[in-house]
């Protein structure tokens, strides 16, 4: 199945702009489902970026984070072409990782 | 001028270092190196804490003051409370950490961000917001805690079906 | 009994394409539908009532009329919430069915940049033929079953599909046939008929008070208000397809939804798209 | 005609309470009253225009019959029938008026 990540990381200058929607239900633990069950919280706890060996942005996450997460940040020091590591893992130990070329 | 890398300092808390072993931290340099952020221990406990002020102490051990250098970007009134566009900028120096609360949610914080050195101080985010509430951004800068405050408006909340 | 007599006047005011169909067609009267006026009449009104937007931004509903929501959904188009709809919708149209034939092979030019021909008129059948049901009777056609009309697959399908012919203008043609002028009065019929327990039309809503809040939402104009689908609507954390948006819209006004693509909302679509005519695609969308 | 219709729609909330007779309701009554209300909306429903709220009424109904409380299942019957023959007298007066809200 296709990753869950989408990053977009675009260099300009010395400056690399990323982007990452992350498809994942993020769950809150507060909402009950038709039935009128809980449905147990289910959320992206840590979602780190690595360029170079070295994690360049790290998000802690509870479950107020919206459904199908998205995040903005930059960084400097990365050039076209380079690796950009993602990674995360949920409170169930979940996890997904993915590898995005910056342009 | 280098910033320190201080996010090794929340986690100390986290790991009950208690407030008076924090005193004199920000002269100390913690040369850790930036990948151990990739490791960090989730701050947990923080993200259990229900008001703001609690969820701060728990997360830096402290509490903040506001700053002018901080620009917290959220809608008047959020189109629906379920994704909530929010940013924050900030022209301090030494950024090591940005967290974002809602004041108003079951669990203030909503998340929280490592900013090692090179990072731009600047992060956008969605957030859930159950019911209008103001929202903080914490801005960790050279050992310090500053915030920005704003209320956002919400007709409808982020927490129903 | 006169509850009686009423309600079979009504059935033969609904058996009327039908009848036209097989008789001549009669002279018009005074008042007979007039497609084209009716769709500058349309497109006047908005114009004239938000002089402020651009003509091509009512495909943009609410953010077309608000500043503040127009930011969040900037800020939401930078990744867009329906970018997994979409990439799921290109994986599933380019996958052969299990007798080798695909999604392409059921539409022109390969089911590329058509969206904004849909709904046409199928005078074989004498029906409204909408895009959801192009997709499904495609499934069928090659042994697979049918999807649900509402969400998943068939929104990620044409959220595709209309990606395709995102800025291409509404192009809804209504042939030479009494049945297809038939099939868009009635449309027109059912978007201004009052109904539910609430006593509204669609037009109460989407002609007379789009931009003006309801309970908690913002209302879209009625004017584009197709072009834009399927659409991501965070209030149901999900994507939804126009058979999801009229049944909703009815049960919010407290009436039984209609069966997905029964001939009503065929119709209706039929009308509301072409009233649309000449207003670019900008499908896949994401709404509050 | 809105007006009307909400005329109705409040004897609907109205009516039962009038017509509870003083004797409690016994099954049968339910039956009668089930009746007439199902046969309003299926007449709403060749319309092609039932509510929400009748369909409602009609499962309170049945719900209140099948735990022996007829009273209460007679009382959600005659509101399901009030509200199913409102819906009708809207389909049928909305068959013209519909084309006053037209955009010409």
């Amino acid at each position: 199945m296709a990753s869950t990540i989408r990053v977009r990381a675009i260099n300009s200058g010395d400056i690399t702009e990323v982007q990452a929607l992350i498809q994942h239900p993020m769950d809150s633990g507060y909402v009950k489902d038709a039935q009128g069950q809980t449905i147990p919280a289910h959320f992206i706890q840590q979602l780190t970026f690595e360029y170079d060996g070295k994690a360049v942005f790290v998000a802690d996450w509870g479950p107020a984070v919206s459904k199908d997460p998205y995040v903005k940040f930059a960084f400097k020091g990365a050039k076209k072409g380079d690796d950009l590591k993602v990674s995360w893992v949920d409170n169930k130990g979940a996890s997904d990782a993915t590898t995005a070329k910056i342009q | 001028m280098a910033p320190l890398d201080f996010s090794p300092l929340r986690r100390l808390i986290l790991k009950g270092a208690g407030l008076a072993a924090l005193t004199g931290l920000g002269q100390i340099g913690l040369g850790l190196p930036a990948a151990q952020a990739a490791s960090d221990k989730y701050p947990e406990d923080a993200f259990k804490q229900k008001s703001d002020a609690d969820a701060i102490k728990a997360l830096y051990g402290r509490s903040a003051d506001a700053s002018e250098q901080i620009k917290l970007d959220a809608p008047e009134i959020a189109e629906n409370g379920g994704v909530v566009p929010i940013a924050v900028i900030t022209t301090l120096p030494g950024v090591t950490s940005i967290s974002f609360l809602v004041s108003e949610n079951p669990n203030a914080l909503a998340a929280s961000y490592v900013i090692p050195e090179g990072t731009v101080p600047s992060v956008a985010n969605r957030l859930k917001m159950a019911k209008t509430s103001n929202v903080i951004a914490i801005v960790e800068a050279n050992g310090k805690l500053y915030s920005a405050t704003r209320e956002v408006k919400v007709t409808v909340g982020g927490c129903g079906g | 009994m006169r509850a009686c007599a009423l309600f079979s006047s009504v059935l033969t005011a609904l058996g009327f394409a039908v009848f036209v169909a097989t008789a001549l067609p009669p002279a018009r009267a005074a008042d007979a539908p007039d497609p084209a006026a009716d769709a500058k009449a349309f497109r006047d009104y908005f114009v004239k009532k938000f002089p402020k937007v651009k003509l091509d931004d009512f495909v943009n509903g609410p953010y077309s009329m608000n500043e503040d929501m127009r930011k969040q959904w900037e800020e939401k188009e930078q990744f867009p919430p329906y970018e997994f709809a979409l990439e799921a919708g290109k994986e599933m149209f380019a996958t052969p069915f299990k007798n080798g034939k695909s999604y392409a092979d059921c539409f022109a030019n390969g089911g590329i940049g058509v969206r904004q021909n849909y709904p046409m008129f199928d005078e074989k059948e004498g029906k409204v033929v909408t895009l959801e049901l192009a997709l499904n009777r495609c499934r069928e056609a090659n042994g697979e079953k049918p999807y649900s009309y509402v969400k998943d697959e068939m929104a990620s399908l044409t959220a595709y599909m209309a990606f395709t012919s995102r800025g291409k203008p509404f192009d809804i043609k209504i042939p030479a046939d009494p049945r297809a002028l038939e099939a868009y009065q009635e449309g027109k019929r059912y978007f201004y008929t009052r109904r539910g327990q609430l006593n509204f039309s669609c037009a109460t809503c989407h002609v007379q008070s789009p931009g003006e809040r309801i309970r908690a939402e913002t209302l879209a104009p009625a004017l584009g208000i197709l072009n834009a689908m399927p659409i991501y609507r965070s209030e149901w954390s999900g994507m939804g397809t126009i058979s999801r948006r009229f049944t909703t819209c009815n049960s919010q006004i407290r009436g039984v939804p209609l069966e997905p693509q029964s001939d009503e909302y065929r119709n209706l679509e039929y009308y509301l798209s072409y009233v649309s005519n000449g207003l670019p695609i900008s499908g896949p969308g994401a709404r509050p | 005609m809105s007006r009307t219709i909400g005329a109705i729609a409040l004897a609907a909330v109205l009516l039962p309470a009038t017509l509870i007779p003083a004797r409690a309701a016994s099954d049968a009554d339910f039956k009668t009253a089930y009746a007439a209300a199902d046969a309003a909306e299926k007449q709403a429903g060749a319309l092609r225009n039932q509510w929400t709220t009748t369909e409602a009424a009609l499962a309170a109904a049945r719900k209140a019959a099948e735990a022996g409380d007829f009273d209460q299942a007679v009382a959600q019957a005659r509101e399901a029938e009030a509200l199913a023959k409102a819906s009708i007298f809207q389909a049928t007066s909305e068959k013209e008026a519909w084309k006053a809200l037209e955009i010409k």
